[in-house]
């Protein structure tokens, strides 16, 4: 019995901070001895319960298990919603960018093509404004998750297809020339990016 | 570590008056783990704090010959071995030597104040890194937010209201993307053009697909009555990049038989 | 009473689905009403003591409260996606710890005390996490970049200041007091061992 309330306030914790829906799978990786997939969701019954009188609802949805905030609450909810950014930062775009040019792309892989590791923030932004989204795990350890533009991208930049993003190829020789030394520094990086 | 260096080094290593009668077990290194090793060495100071530290030598009072000495053997050593990394090395080797000799000269003047220990400066910056490295040490023992501190964030149902959110021009879009090329290209890790566009997007749309079924048919991919032939091509490219990237298997029982397509599995 | 369970819930689910720390002017958005910020702290409070024997604390960082993970679950949430993990090398902390303590800091300031060139993806990991920015230029020749540290830095490490920065002036002050002492006194054992 003890046992079973760990579990399950580990099992809820995750759901609370993990910031995407989490499949049985995923749950089972949380404990270092192999938890049936059927204690499992009988313990997600037992939070569901647990919470039913309480603020958030513990929902399936198409990729797992999550916490969502009560439709009570919603109105509540969208008076916070802050004032969002005037403009982008580069990084998202840049990021976007990447997705849309690369896709299907890993986390991973945006790293690697910019060289930085992502800031979490950055992706959430693409993922809440609806262009960017989930569309499986790759199967190699670790199960990353792989991302794509949505038909809301499309939509919302007047494309009817990814064919239509603007082509490179012209452009690539110019810029191939233009890479010189100074590009290395992180301002004048910058600098090209702002003009 | 050549003979040679070892014997200057036992000649010269002599800490507080004492004559060294071994090398120090720490200056002795297998060749295979050198490299390794003196990549684990952030600069000149952090190699000086740590043959400083693992002598046992008081900071404030640095043999310099004997500093100096060990220090050039790492120094030769890292010339052979990666020749681009020397250079701040060697700076700080012109700097001890010329330390050195500055303390082999008798003081001008015994009564004036600023009459500096030839070491003071080397000292301070010593001091002054080894605070900053302890100072690494302590923020990373701290938790943090995206590595091992786990921040609520449960999911609301947001009712978007598309005025609020900032607008983005296909050309920003554009730019971002050509920056992300220019910087790559300094890595060289990626080489990206086009040509493959519309073979990626049928490859997420493919994936998609794959979310609700596990097994779909190859032959459901195409439908060679209504698609022009263009996309015939792109969708069997996209399906063997796929299964190149490993995000898809393709299965056939026997000659002949139906071919399936499924997620790959680990 | 029953009104103010409201108010409490509401805070609650905010608190449990923003993903970022809410000040108390963030709170008082959520309400039509205007709630005072003492009742807000009250009810802040309360929650506190609500969760104290559950997965969550409710803490106080720069930015305002959030809800996190108790430490005791960290090792298990740890397993759950092991590739999310940001981990920085030692360099990109040694930076980070220089600009901290150092701040405002100019690149050569950095280069100064880590006795070697800075690679600008170093700095361009810390400016890309948003936990290092360029807060003005220094009016010498060439009006280099100052660097300081942000407040998403203090979220993220979970400070409410610099203030709480772990205390290095203990070796700090021991170190400079010696130097005077010692140094000063070149020792003539010294000069015999360098023949």
């Amino acid at each position: 019995m003890e046992q079973s309330v760990k579990y399950k306030n580990i099992i809820e914790t995750a759901l609370l901070t993990s910031g995407r829906p989490l499949s049985i799978d995923d749950l089972q990786k949380l404990f270092e001895e192999k938890l049936e997939r059927s204690t499992i969701r009988m313990l997600l019954d037992d939070i569901k319960n647990d919470w039913s009188e309480k603020t958030l609802d513990l929902v399936l949805v198409a990729n797992g298990y999550r916490f969502e905030a009560k439709p009570i609450f919603t109105d509540s909810l969208m008076r916070l919603s802050p004032d969002r950014a005037i403009k982008y930062s580069r990084a998202v775009m840049e990021v976007l960018a990447i997705i849309a040019y690369r896709q299907p792309v890993t986390r991973g892989d945006i790293e690697k093509i910019r060289g930085v590791s992502l800031n979490p923030n950055t992706l959430r932004q693409l993922l809440e404004r609806e262009w960017v989204e989930i569309i499986g795990q790759k199967e190699v350890p670790g199960r990353p998750s792989l991302y794509a533009t949505t038909k809301f991208f499309l939509d919302d930049f007047a494309l009817k297809s990814l064919n239509q993003l603007p082509d490179i190829s012209n452009s690539e020789d110019k810029i191939s020339n233009s890479i010189e030394e100074n590009l290395l520094s992180a301002d004048a990086s910058e600098q090209i990016n702002d003009q | 570590m050549s003979s040679e260096l070892q014997t200057d080094l036992l000649n010269d290593a002599k800490i507080y008056g004492e004559s060294l009668s071994k090398l120090p077990q720490d200056l002795y290194i297998p060749p295979d783990a050198l490299e390794v090793y003196l990549d684990s060495f952030q600069g000149p100071l952090d190699l000086l704090l740590y043959l400083i530290r693992k002598n046992n030598i008081d900071i404030l009072d640095i043999p310099m010959a004997t500093l100096t000495t060990q220090y050039m053997v790492y120094v030769e050593k890292m010339k052979q071995i990666k020749l681009e990394l020397a250079a701040d090395y060697l700076l700080m080797s012109a700097m001890l030597i010329e330390i050195k000799s500055r303390m082999l000269l008798p003081p001008v003047s015994n009564d004036e104040d600023d009459d500096l220990d030839p070491r003071a400066e080397l000292v301070k910056k010593l001091i002054e890194y080894e605070l900053m490295k302890t100072a690494s040490q302590e923020l990373d023992d701290i938790s943090q937010v995206g590595r091992d501190r786990f921040i609520a964030q449960g999911y609301f149902e947001k009712v978007i209201e598309p005025k609020s959110l900032p607008d983005v021009s296909i050309e920003e879009l554009f730019n971002a993307w050509k920056n992300v090329i220019k910087r790559a290209e300094q890595f060289e890790t990626h080489r990206i053009n086009r040509a493959e566009l519309s073979v990626r997007e049928h490859m997420s749309l493919i994936i998609k697909k794959l979310r609700n079924d596990q097994l779909i048919s190859f032959d459901s991919f195409f439908n060679e009555e209504k698609d022009p032939i263009p996309k015939l091509v792109v969708c069997f490219l996209a399906i063997l990049e796929l299964t190149k990237e490993n995000l898809i298997k393709i299965n056939q029982q026997e000659p002949c038989s139906p071919i399936y397509i499924q997620r790959a599995q680990v």
